[in-house]
Parts: structure tokens; C-alpha cells; sequence
């Protein structure tokens, strides 16, 4: 058995979060890599949740379509989320059931029962899960007290005699169940958010203002609760339009700067964007996408907004879009788009989403060194006179900040003359100065990285994807292969400007994504001239596992 | 007053001839030279309106940035570097209007800037659109049968949020002006100055009668009771002074963060050190 | 002589737009037809403005690149405009010129001298221009007596001594100048904004929120002065936010509604427009595009909003996107996003830009009755249970407003279910409530015209347009089939979706449009799988001349 | 009070079970049953936020729309059929957060609508974030060093805005919250009622601190003075009660329009007739 995948499913409030991952440290002393994935509604207590885990000795991070166990706190809960267990999976929950190898066990009673307190039903889960795995109880015993170092006495004893119980219980129920061999490593897991965060604070990175929105409030979060360390001065903005505006001044004023939204948010500060491209301010935006329009479904994941954050903006000026494709890239790519940002004087957009925001990505080597902080401040000693935007064959002005030096800095959101003052001057002032800014272009498609391929020499089929898909597709890729189908993969994680790329000619272009309306393929057609016409998309505010991907690639198979 | 100082630069100005613009702007270079300031020191930042247009006729650094979002953009900018003196010049639309949100939780903020509003109560860039403080019953190109909106108090706003310093001045009345925008500059925190700026283009009241109607206020600015009470009465719409400046002027934005890292500036912080990156990373 | 070409030229506040105005009325009463557009600053008083008209038989509704009358009012405009001037032309202003025929008069000093105020120039220069041209005086009389009818009898006497006195020295000057036959109809003029006013009048518009913006700040202004005819309410609001959210509250409610704005403005709506899409409220705004990024130059125009404009919104939902060409298109095509915009229950986006909204087109037949207004509303009778967003084959649900029966009317920014109540059902509700809405564009696609196509068969070469450049095309178009170019015209006013369309293939394909990034062709990529290499682009935020178009063919033939 | 009027629905709750605002829908469906007001009648309208799902839990018209764009949707819907009792619930991030600038300009505009704001100084659906109402000093997920700006004073600015109905409540004084809503929305024009509604999954203290603190005022709410006293008055923010209530309303926003035209509803309105058209463009 290569993974093992446990689903936890309850409601909020329940506590999965918290079960979840005290489990994965549990996992992680025993050196197993882990991914987790959650999807749960909009709402602060009730309704119904879903935790998953995956558990393999080597990193997998993607999500599966189905479980090997299902661990329901509530009967509700367990009727809903049952379709989720595989035929030959075990279900651990308050209800019977007959088609499955099941246990009835409702942890909220027994809790309440041998505990005076239904709170403790997690402990007793954790202690549950410990034991049919055949996992180290002291690990988890560990892992608990660390947990509730604070609290008193008699809530670490409850936790920790819960565990015991649950652990017992385990034991004491003729049920089993086989873990994959453990791994080589110790493996650590991050989601995306802290990822990006330490990226960003790498870059140099020392302002960001937001505003919160559902699935990005975790960023500003995170750098908020790790200010001693990181020193991050965060700013929650009466708004989206306040917030773009607040990192716009700072970086103007010479801290590097960001804010993060979601799709809504990222609406309000559209206009900002182009003041970012009109005033050749550097800004870091991320954009952790949900799926639209409008409120839509604020708890769940797309990619939907892809061709919207590329074109966002009245005016024609360049900006440059990442779509990493996992916590590794999302730190890689936001150095660079902080080094892009301020190499070029533009706005950078990241483009994440829920799904990543929200999953644990299990890792031993990280690439650290991949992107470094890179810093393009002019030095004000060089010019006599100084221009803010002053022409240049590459369209770079050199950048100098106010307070910096004797020399005064202006920008403008009008057209503007070479020391940032308004024009009317079309021919002469105006139009050099838009084809200045647009001048940038050339370099920065330079600097764009093409896209990993991943065999495509011998491909009859090329899947084609960006940003968080990535995983699910490469897993779908191989899967293929090994039943003998030459499937390849090409995959973005930098989209705009698009790199110079020559596609494979013979190969059926099939582009997978996490939308309804094949935005990149419509990208690429526009782009590269292609003529693409196969997608497999999923729409339904889940992430893509390789499982749909197979089964969607058949049916492409099947129509032409 | 004079017409030349270290402030003055040669951008041809915008405006039309004979606009009260001109006078604030004279105000506010004298008031700069006077207090020993130099143009490195300062950042003017603006939206888009005529009143918006000033920073590019003094000499300083400026960020003229979109209708509506001066308020943001400088406290930005003081944030990460407090050493600059910000300065917004803004107009009633785009400080009231557009800006409205921001004018609103920029006081509750407090950054150390100063806020300077020309008030025409019109939109006269756009030709003569009736303002948030344009008064009830004016005839103007939206509002064929007359404004009806309660115009805003934006000064009673101001006061009932807290903010330390607030005051109404007249283009007209230069020297008064410039005394007020010293003091407003040299104070710590936000200090709102709301100037009555008439457009000699779009409306039709003269300067002289303006400058009939002003007078200067008498009272105490400490007392805070007084000066709610100027601000709401209809009758000393035309006082003019600082309405109210308190005493003890609260913690600026910021500060907790400053004092708290013994930072002077955002702006020289080094990147963050690989090894914690690594550490926080696995620690996670 | 064909036609007579004329420049006024001034700064702000010297009255460029009345001397135009009235002196195209007195053109009108002599069955002249008239073109006039304008280019100004963005000031109040000041800086350099200039007017331009264009007198034929027939209507010629494009802009010349010189003209054969240039008339100054001041001398540093003169200075600055002789540019524009034919070599062959006439110069009349203040100052010496001898490169050109010319006469030195300034009509301030006269006006000053002879009537005791300098703001009798305009009356003295229209007299003048009436006089070179040998038109009728008393028409001229009759339209000033008409315009300062209220004022006193003292500034009525004063302009028309002012219009005899202009009138006399441009008969006592050797000067003389041709006018083309004149027409056989009468013709009337109007810009773009009182042609979209009454479109959406038409069609049944009577609610209007907007915040100024240059240049669509007319179309509400119309509608504000009107309202005793039109009967539209109008209201200015705070910001463009409240402005499309007061459109769309009154849309629901059951009154058709629009608002209007420019690039910035319209940045500010995306997350508005994208309201619309998922509430499926129907809302017209009107784009009047103007060259950004951000500011940019706020009195000029530019066709730089094509992408934004479509892609605008997060999420992914069906929207519809108009360009109409000239004022008869604005009413025709403001019809029809009405009528598109309520049968289909989306925002619909109409562009125009500054060139359209300030010049003056003539009229004398306009196609009144070629869009028809629709109402789809349903009957309450109809419905045992209403549902808001019942699922239906084309994806249109039956709309019924709050108040108009017993039938409750819910909407919802959420993903909802067909009560309009926000769920969590993901493939049982959300998803297919999304393909109800993205179905819609099946029927819709069906309704958008294709492109005007001119001179297909048989061309070497096609300009590809849309929007306000029509008229230039199809002029540039002309004049190269009468040198022999075999150049054909496709042109397009009804852009998203995109109609179904076959391009020609033997041709080549020129996008001629007034940007820099050349959207279109990039538009036309993504739609048709096509591969656009050239572009006629001009983004000086002047409008494309049929002799611009016409060189730059020739320099797209020799790169060839 | 009725746990079952004609405005209950059978839509499940979102909330959490014990939250304060199940009381405050209570109270608003037995309001309105007591008003004898039909579902059809009415119209709730929202932005985004827990306050904000309220109207799906009440039978009647609604417009669930953006995070802080309920005032002017509910604006708009009022202008096109002012029939239409129109209420707006809130939240204090829905309403002061990110509708500030909305919520700001709706006052002076007075159009005839009922503002229920649940005030429970907490971004709650977004997990624990401070609100323009947070208390200084407050430790939340973007604050670890505790707020620092000055929390907004709604009631004081609606009351120097001129807003006609101005009240204070809590959500757990539900029958006293009821009577202010009928009154509120029996009031022409604006009526603005802020809600006390304690979060009990984000914040510590109990409902039954909270419901120990407050208490009815027993001013006369005609008084203009004493109203803006008792908003200012930080010993007083507790007090429950009318704060406001103008005894001469002032004309409501369309009022004008309205009556020129003789009109009912905008809705009724047939389209423009050809004729008009043509004459008018031909005119022009
Ligand atoms: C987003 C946006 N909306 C509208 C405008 C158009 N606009 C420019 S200035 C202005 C009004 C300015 O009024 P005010 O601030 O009072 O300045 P004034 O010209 O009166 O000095 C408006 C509406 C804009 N530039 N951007
Ligand atoms: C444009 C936009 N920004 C942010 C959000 C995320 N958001 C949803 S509710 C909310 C805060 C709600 O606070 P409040 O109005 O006080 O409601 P409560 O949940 O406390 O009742 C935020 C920030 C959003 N939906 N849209
Ligand atoms: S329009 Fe009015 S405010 Fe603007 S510059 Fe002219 S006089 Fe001054
Ligand atoms: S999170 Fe707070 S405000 Fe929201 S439903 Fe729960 S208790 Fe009520
Ligand atoms: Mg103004
Ligand atoms: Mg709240």
C-alpha cells in the first residue's frame, strides 16, 4: 500500500482543524509525509466539514477522491460524507451501516459519558486514529500536553485520559487497518499562506495592508501573529481600495509592499492596479481566488480568475501574473515577483486560491535558494538632475524615493512629463511616455519562465494547466502512462506576460482546469494562436483530483 | 507674504487666472519656509480635482495619486517613513465624496499628517457638479430642481471621531491661513484644515462677499464642548480659526509599532534572514 | 470642392464651443451638412482647445488631419495649431504669418475697441465666418437673438453689432473661400450622449445613478436636464460603487436602469458588474472611454478599455458588450443592450469614448425604428410557486419584481438555490445553477450582429475595426479603392460574446483601433483562432483620421 | 413573542444556535406582523456578513447583494417603488467597514428606509477581526498589540448628519427592540437603529454582562441636545432607547420628483414615445 487516506468529517466548531493536525505531528515523528486537504462552508458553527488526509512515505500532495477511513463526529455529518469512503473502507461513526465495515462509535457520548464533557470527543478521536493506525501513543500524548500547555490541570488530564480511551477503544475493536512503510525523512508541512508570507518577508517585504476576505485573510494572519519576528507592519484597511492605496504609498515611500484579497476584493482595487502601472509604483497583490461571480461560494476553491486578474485595469500598462503551484512555488514566486515588481516599477499579481490556501503540503527539501532578494533602489549620487520618469531605451527610470536624498520625487497618476508632472503634451510628452512604460514589456517577457513539461517528446495527449492543479495533473499523467497512454504535461506557473513558447505540434492539446469557462485556454489561443478546443474543468467549488482528470481524459478519448 | 520661496518651482499652473488656489498655495509655501522645512522634507499627496493639482506647483516630493484616495495613500507613506512631512491637498469631492470611507477611518486612525481641504462646494474640474457640502436648494447641472441632499459637516465628522485638530480657514484670508497650516503641520497626529476656497468660475457669489461674510472665531480651541457647538451652529458656518486642538494629542499610527522595534524607518529594514524563514517554515 | 474644412482654436473659457454650435446652426438652415470634433484640455480656463468642422453636402462624419480655415482667437494658439493648417489654407488670428494667406485680426482687441468688452470677439468672429463664406447674415442674427434671448437688450444688441461688424471685414478682406455645393436635405447634428440618452429613453429607461466622470458626465447631465420630458431619475451619487448599486436596487425593483462612467469609474463597478451577473439584475453602463492607465488624460480619446471591459468581473457569468459607431448606433445599440440586458437578465456594457461623445454628426434620415423596445417581464398569474432562479432549458428564469404580485422575489450574491437562498449544495445546486447562467449565452450568441462587412469579396487587404473608428475606416477604405488598393472594411459595434463569424481567408488582416496594445486583433485571436500580426494603432488620445490610416498602410504594404 | 408569524420561513439557520441575532430576526418578524404588513410589502436588503443573512430567514422580498453595498441597493429600490417598505440589515463591518462612504452620504440623502445594524463590534463570518466599533485596546487576529485606532461613534455622526430616527437597542431587549423597529419603520424617512448583538463565538463577555450593563434611557428624544449628549457620552453606551426622533421629518429622498410628476412608481412608466425622441435629438 503506497497512502493511506483518512477523511474527517463533522461540523464546524467540531473541531477537524484541530484533530487534523495534531494528528499530522503525530504522523510527522513517526516520518511519514502527509497532505491534507479541508472544504467546509461559510459559516462559524454547524453545517458540514471535511478534513482529509493523505498519508504516504513519499510527498503526494493531491488530493484523492476517496478514503480508506472515515471518521464521522456526527451522525448528520456521516450520512452526508459517506459516498466519500471507498467500497472497501471503514467507517468509524455514530450511526450503523451496513455496506461498509463499520464501528459505531459517537466519541461525543462517550466523551460526555466517561468524561462529564462531550468537548473531549476530539482527544478520544485523536486517541482513536492513534491506535488503529498502530501509532505511538506517548507521541500523541506529547503532542497534546504541548497543546494545551496553558490550560489547566484538568483539561490536559481529560485530553490526555480521552486519548487514552480512544486509543483503548481502537485496540479493543477487532478493526484494522495498514499504513504505507514510513519514510526516509522528516517531513514538514505548511499550507500556502505562511509560504507566501516568508517569501514575501525574504523579499523585504515590511508593510502589507488588507483587508479580510475569505480565502486570503490567512496571509495578513499569519504575518500579523509572527510580527516579533518577521517585522511586518500589517494594516487591516477600512477596505480593499484603502488597502491597495496604503501599500501603494509605503512602497512609493521606499518600503517594499504588498496586500492580499480575494476575487471581490481584488475587483475594488482593479482601479489601483492601473494607478500602480500609470504612477510605475511597485506593489505585490495576491489574489486568493473562490468561486464567483459576485459572493459566490466564499469557502471553496476555482481558478475563475485568471483572465480577469490578467486584463484588470483601464489603460494599457504592463503588469506581470504568477500562478504558483504549491507552498514551495508560492515562496519562490513571490520573491520574484517582489524582484519583478520593483526591478520593473509595476504591479505583480499572485494568483492562489483556496485549495492552496487551505492545504498541507509535506516537504524535507524545500527549495530555498531558488529566488533571492534582489534590490534595484537607485543610487541618488548619479544624477545631477533627477527624473523620476525619465526616458530610458528600456523604459526602467531609475528609482529613487522621497526623503531619500536632496533629490525630489514625484508621481502622477495623469499623464505625466519625465518629472511626474501633468502633460498636455500628446505627441511629444504622452504618447513617448506610454510607449516608455509598455517598453518594459520586452525585458520582462525575458523573464518569464516557460512552462515544465513533463514528456513531451512522445505524447499523443498534452495536458495542459496552471497554478494549483499541478499535482492532481502530474499524478493523472502518470497514472495514464502506467496504463500505457502517452499522456504529457505542460504546466504554467507564470502567465503574464507569456513567456515565448513554441507548443508541441502533433500532440492533442487538452487544457485541465479549475473553471467553467476554459480561461486558459482562451489565454493561449490568444497568445499563441492556438486553436484549442479540449478541457476537462471542474466547477464545483472542489479542487481536481487525478481521479476525475483520468476519468474526464477518457471521455475526451471516447468523443473524438 | 512672499511670492518666491524655496517652495516655488515653475510648473505652469491649471488653474484659472485669479482662482483663490493660488492663495493657498502661497499659504502653504510661506508657511513651509517658515517653519525651516525644506522641500526633501516634504511629501504633498493629492487625489484628482483642482484643489488635487497643487502639489505639482510646489516644490517638494508629491504622489498625485486617484480621485478619492489621497488619505490612504499618505498614511502609507508617513507609515514608512515618518521623517516626511505629508500633507494631503484635496477637494470637497474627492475628500468627501469619493474619498468618503477614507476620510471617515483615516481620522479614527490618526496618522501624523495634515489634511488640508479645499472646500468650493463644487466639483469644478468636472464643470459644476453639485459637492457633498454644496448647500441645499442650489441649482447645478444634475440637480435641475435644486440640491436636495442635507449637505455634509464635515467638521462636526471630524470632532465627534476624535480628531486632535480641526480648523476652517478662508483662501481670502492668506495670513490667517498660513499661521493655521503651521500649526496644523507641527502638530502631532491629524490635523484637518477645512478651507473655503470659492470658485470664481462655476459659482456666483464674489470674493468680496465671502470675505464680507467671514469673521474669526474667539473661543477657547481646548474646549471640545465649544467647538462641537461652532461646528453644528448654521450661524458660524463663516467662522474662521482653529475650531478645536486638544492638548494632549493621543499616540499617532504607527507609534505602537515603532517604539515597540526601536525603528525610526520601514524604508532601511533588511530582508528577512533566510534561517528563520527555514525556521518558521518547519515549525509551522 | 467636396468639403470645407475649418479650425477654431483657443484656450478654455474663450467660448470655442459656442462659436461652433452657433455657427453650425446657421450652416444647418443652409442644408449644409457637419462634422465637428474637439480636442481640450483638462481645465476650466486656459491652456489649448480647438474645434473642428467639417462642412459637406453629404454627411461625412470623420475628422480631417488639416483643415482650409484656421481661425484664432488668441496668439499662442495660433502659434500652436498653424500645424493644422492645409498648406493652401487660410490663417486668420492675431499674429503675422507669411508661410500661409492669411489675415491679422484679433478679435479681442476689436471687440474691445469697437463694442468696449473683449467678450464680443465670438460674435465678431462668427460674423466673420459667416461673411468669408458668404452666408446669409440674418441667420446668424436670428441665432444669436435666439441664444441670448433672456439676457439684456444691451449684450443682444452688442453680439449682433459684434456679428455685422465680423460680418463687414470679412467682406471688406480680399480673403475668399469656397464652400461644396450645399445639400438637399436638413440636416440635424447631435454628439454622442443625447443620441444614448434617448435610446435608453426608448427603451424604457427611467432611472439613472451616476458619479461625473469626463467624458460621460453628458449622458446623465442630458437625462438631468430632460427630465421633464423623459421623465428618467436621475441621481448623482457618492461614487461609482453607489452609483451602478443604486442602477442595479432599482433594476430589481422593476424600473430599467443604466448608469455611466469612464475607465476609473467603471474599475470601481467591476465587482458590481459581477453582482449583476450572479443576481442576474439587469444593468446598462455606458463605458466612455478615455486613454488611461489610471488618470491618464482625462479630455482625450482612446478605444484602451476593450479587454478590461470584457473580462471585467470576478468569477466566471455571461455579460454583453457593445461598440457602437456613431450616434445612431448609440441609439440603436442602447435599445438593444436594454432590450439584451432584460431578456437575458446580465449587465450589458456599451463602449464609447470622448471622440463619440463630443463630436457632432449629421442626420437627415436616422434609422428610428431599427431596434424596437422589448419587455419581458413575466405574469404573475402565471405561477403557482415562484421560484427567482428556476432552472430552465435556456437558462433565463422568469423575472418578477418585489411588490409587483403575491410572489416573493429573492436575490442573492451568493451561489443560491432557485429561491434565491445561498446554499452549500455543491453538485446538486451550485453547479448547476452556474451552467443556468453560463447557458444563457447559448441564445445570446445568436443575437449579436455580425461585423458590417464592405468591399470582402475581392480585397487583397481588411481593415478589421469597431466602435468610433468606423467612419475613418471606411473613408481610409474609399480612398484607397479609388488609388486601386483592393481594401475591404469588416467592422464591428456588437463585440461579446462574440458573434459567430467566418473571416475571410485570402486577405490580409489589418485591426486599425485607437490603442496601443491592439486588443482587438488579440480579441479576434482568442474567438477565432486567428493569428493578427498587423495593427494600424494610434494612442496619442486623438481620434484616427482616414490620412493616418492611409499612411499607415502604406508603411504595413512596404514592410510586407 | 410569536416564535411563528406570517414572516417566518423554513430556511435553516446559518447561525450559530444561541446567537443574539436569531432574537433580533424574532423581533423583527413579530414587528412587522404587529404592523400588519404583508411579506409581499417588504423588501430586506443586505450586504455580506452573519447580520447580512438575515433576510433569507425572514418570508418576504430580498436583495442579498455585496459586502457594504446594502445601502445603496436598498436606495434604489425605494426610488423605483417607494410602495416597498425597504429595510436594510447589517453588520458593523458590512455597514461602517467597507459601506462607510455608503452609509455616510445615505444619511444626508434620506431616502425613506429602515437601517438595522447589528453592532457586535466583530467581523464574525470572516473569523474574529475587528470592526470599526472595536474597543481600543482589544486583542484580535490582525491586532496582536491590541486596536489602536479610535472606534467610530455611528449614532453621534448619524445625528449631526441630520438623520431623523436615530435609536440605540439590544438584542436582548427583544420586545423593547421591537417597538423601535416599528417605530422606526413607521418613521418617513431615514430610521437608524443600532443594535447591540454580542457575538458568542468571537467574544469573551457573556450575555448576561451585557444585559447587566445596559439600561433605557428616559430623555425626551425630541432633544436635539441631549440626544447628541447621550452619543457622545461615554457612560451612556449602554443606554437603550430612541436616542432621535425629528418631530418634523424632512422631506425624503424622490419626494420631489415625485410629486412633480405625479407619479406613484417609476415602475409604471411606459417608454419613451418615438415622437419625443425625434424632436428632442433633432432640437438639439
Ligand atoms: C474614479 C473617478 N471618478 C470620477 C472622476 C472625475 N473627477 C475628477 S475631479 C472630480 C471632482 C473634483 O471635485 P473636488 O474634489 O471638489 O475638486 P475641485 O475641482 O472642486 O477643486 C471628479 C468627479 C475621476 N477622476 N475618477
Ligand atoms: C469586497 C469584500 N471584502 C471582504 C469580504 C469578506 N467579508 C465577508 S463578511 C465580512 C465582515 C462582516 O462583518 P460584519 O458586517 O460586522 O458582520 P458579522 O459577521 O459580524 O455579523 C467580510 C470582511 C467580502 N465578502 N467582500
Ligand atoms: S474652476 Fe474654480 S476652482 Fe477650478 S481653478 Fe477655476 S476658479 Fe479655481
Ligand atoms: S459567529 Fe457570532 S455573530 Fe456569527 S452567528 Fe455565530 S455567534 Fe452569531
Ligand atoms: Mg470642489
Ligand atoms: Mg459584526
Amino acid at each position: 500500500m503506497k497512502e493511506l487516506t483518512i477523511s474527517l468529517v463533522g461540523s464546524a466548531g467540531e473541531g477537524l482543524d484541530s484533530i487534523g493536525s495534531l494528528f499530522s505531528t503525530v504522523l510527522a515523528e513517526h516520518k511519514y509525509a502527509l497532505f491534507s486537504w479541508k472544504e467546509y462552508e461559510s459559516r462559524v458553527r454547524g453545517g458540514f466539514n471535511s478534513y482529509h488526509l493523505k498519508i504516504s512515505s513519499q510527498p503526494q500532495n493531491y488530493p484523492r477522491e476517496q478514503s480508506d477511513l472515515l471518521l464521522a463526529l456526527n451522525p448528520e455529518a456521516q450520512d452526508k460524507y459517506t459516498s466519500l469512503l471507498k467500497p472497501s473502507g471503514l467507517l468509524i461513526g455514530p450511526k450503523e451501516n451496513s455496506r461498509f465495515q463499520s464501528l459505531v462509535l459517537s466519541f461525543k457520548d462517550l466523551a460526555k459519558k466517561e468524561l462529564g464533557n462531550s468537548l473531549y470527543a476530539n482527544a478520544i478521536a485523536l486517541g482513536f486514529l492513534t491506535g488503529i493506525l498502530k501509532l505511538k501513543l506517548e507521541l500523541l500524548l506529547e503532542a497534546l500536553q504541548k497543546k494545551f500547555a496553558t490550560k489547566s490541570l484538568a483539561i490536559i488530564n481529560n485530553n490526555l485520559e480521552g486519548a487514552r480511551l480512544g486509543y483503548g477503544q481502537a485496540l479493543d475493536s477487532s478493526l484494522n487497518l495498514t499504513l504505507p512503510p514510513s519514510g526516509e525523512h522528516n517531513y514538514f508541512f505548511t499550507t500556502g499562506h505562511p509560504a507566501t508570507a516568508l517569501g514575501a518577508a525574504r523579499a523585504g517585504c515590511h508593510f502589507m495592508a488588507a483587508y479580510p476576505m475569505t480565502p486570503s485573510t490567512g496571509l495578513i494572519t499569519y504575518l500579523s501573529q509572527k510580527q516579533e519576528e518577521l517585522k511586518v507592519f500589517t494594516l487591516q484597511a477600512e477596505d480593499e481600495i484603502a488597502a491597495i492605496n496604503l501599500a501603494l504609498g509605503a512602497s512609493f515611500a521606499g518600503v517594499r509592499s504588498m496586500t492580499a484579497t480575494s476575487g471581490g476584493g481584488f475587483a475594488l482595487m482593479v482601479e489601483s492596479i492601473s494607478l500602480a502601472g500609470m504612477t510605475e509604483t511597485p506593489v505585490v497583490i495576491v489574489l486568493a481566488q473562490r468561486p464567483g461571480p459576485a459572493t459566490g461560494l466564499p469557502t471553496r476553491t476555482a481558478q475563475g480568475d485568471l483572465l480577469f486578474a490578467i486584463f484588470a485595469g483601464h489603460g494599457e500598462f504592463p503588469k506581470v501574473v504568477f500562478a504558483p503551484s504549491d507552498p514551495e512555488e508560492l515562496y519562490l514566486k513571490t520573491i520574484k515577483a517582489f524582484n519583478l515588481a520593483y526591478k520593473y516599477q509595476l504591479p505583480a499579481i499572485i494568483l492562489t486560491d483556496q485549495f492552496l490556501a487551505d492545504s498541507n503540503f509535506s516537504y524535507w527539501d524545500f527549495n530555498w535558494e531558488g529566488e533571492t532578494p534582489q534590490f534595484f533602489r537607485a543610487n541618488p549620487s548619479e544624477f545631477k538632475e533627477y527624473k523620476r520618469y525619465q526616458f530610458t531605451p528600456s523604459g526602467i527610470s531609475p528609482r529613487l524615493c522621497p526623503g531619500q536624498s536632496v533629490h525630489l520625487v514625484g508621481a502622477d497618476s495623469d499623464e505625466h512629463d519625465e518629472w511626474g508632472h501633468i502633460t498636455e503634451e500628446l505627441d511629444k510628452v504622452a504618447k513617448p511616455m506610454l510607449e516608455k512604460r509598455l517598453n518594459k514589456l520586452k525585458e520582462l517577457q525575458k523573464e518569464i519562465a516557460p512552462p515544465l513539461e513533463v514528456d513531451i517528446a512522445d505524447s499523443k495527449y498534452i495536458f495542459i494547466s496552471f497554478g494549483s492543479t499541478k499535482e492532481s495533473v502530474l499524478a493523472a499523467q502518470k497514472h495514464l502512462r502506467t496504463k500505457g497512454e502517452k499522456v504529457g504535461v505542460i504546466h504554467f506557473s507564470e502567465l503574464w506576460p507569456l513567456p515565448s513558447y513554441s507548443f508541441p505540434q502533433n500532440a492533442l492539446l487538452i487544457t485541465v482546469e479549475n473553471n467553467a469557462t476554459a480561461q486558459l485556454a482562451k489565454l493561449l489561443n490568444l497568445g499563441y494562436s492556438l486553436n484549442l478546443k479540449h478541457s476537462i474543468l471542474k466547477y464545483n467549488g472542489l479542487p481536481l483530483t487525478p481521479e476525475e482528470i483520468g476519468r474526464k481524459f477518457d471521455e475526451i478519448q471516447n468523443q473524438i | 507674504m512672499k511670492s518666491k520661496t524655496k517652495f516655488s518651482n515653475n510648473v505652469p499652473s491649471q488653474w484659472c487666472p485669479g482662482c483663490p488656489n493660488h492663495l493657498i498655495l502661497k499659504a502653504l509655501q510661506n508657511g513651509l519656509e517658515e517653519l525651516e522645512l525644506t522641500p526633501q522634507e516634504v511629501c504633498l499627496v493629492s487625489g484628482i480635482g483642482q484643489a488635487a493639482k497643487l502639489p505639482h506647483y510646489l516644490k517638494g516630493n508629491f504622489f498625485n495619486g486617484l480621485h478619492g484616495r489621497a488619505l490612504p495613500v499618505a498614511t502609507g507613506i508617513k507609515l514608512a517613513n515618518p521623517k516626511l512631512k505629508v500633507i494631503v491637498t484635496t477637494g470637497d469631492g474627492d475628500c468627501y465624496g469619493e474619498g468618503g470611507n477614507h476620510f471617515l477611518h483615516t481620522l479614527r486612525r490618526n496618522p501624523d499628517i495634515t489634511l488640508l481641504v479645499h472646500n468650493n462646494s463644487i466639483y469644478a474640474l468636472t464643470k459644476g457638479q453639485a459637492s457633498p457640502t454644496t448647500p441645499k436648494g442650489e441649482k447645478r447641472a444634475l440637480n435641475p430642481r435644486g440640491v436636495e441632499d442635507e449637505p455634509l459637516n464635515p467638521l462636526a465628522l471630524a470632532l465627534i471621531q476624535g480628531t486632535g485638530f480641526v480648523a476652517r480657514c478662508s483662501a481670502l484670508e492668506i495670513e490667517h491661513l498660513k499661521e493655521v497650516i503651521k500649526e496644523a503641520i507641527n502638530y502631532p497626529g491629524l490635523a484637518y484644515v477645512d478651507i473655503l476656497q470659492p470658485c470664481i468660475s462655476w459659482l456666483k457669489p464674489s470674493l468680496e462677499t465671502l470675505k464680507k461674510e467671514t469673521f474669526f472665531l474667539s473661543h477657547d480651541p481646548q474646549d471640545f464642548e465649544q467647538a462641537l457647538k461652532i461646528a453644528l451652529d448654521p450661524a458660524q458656518k463663516w467662522g474662521l480659526g482653529i475650531i478645536y486642538k486638544n492638548p494632549w494629542p493621543k499616540p499617532v499610527l504607527g507609534e505602537g509599532f515603532y517604539q515597540h522595534f526601536s525603528l525610526e524607518q520601514l524604508t532601511h529594514l533588511p530582508p528577512l534572514d533566510l534561517t528563520i524563514a527555514q525556521n518558521l517554515l518547519k515549525a509551522h
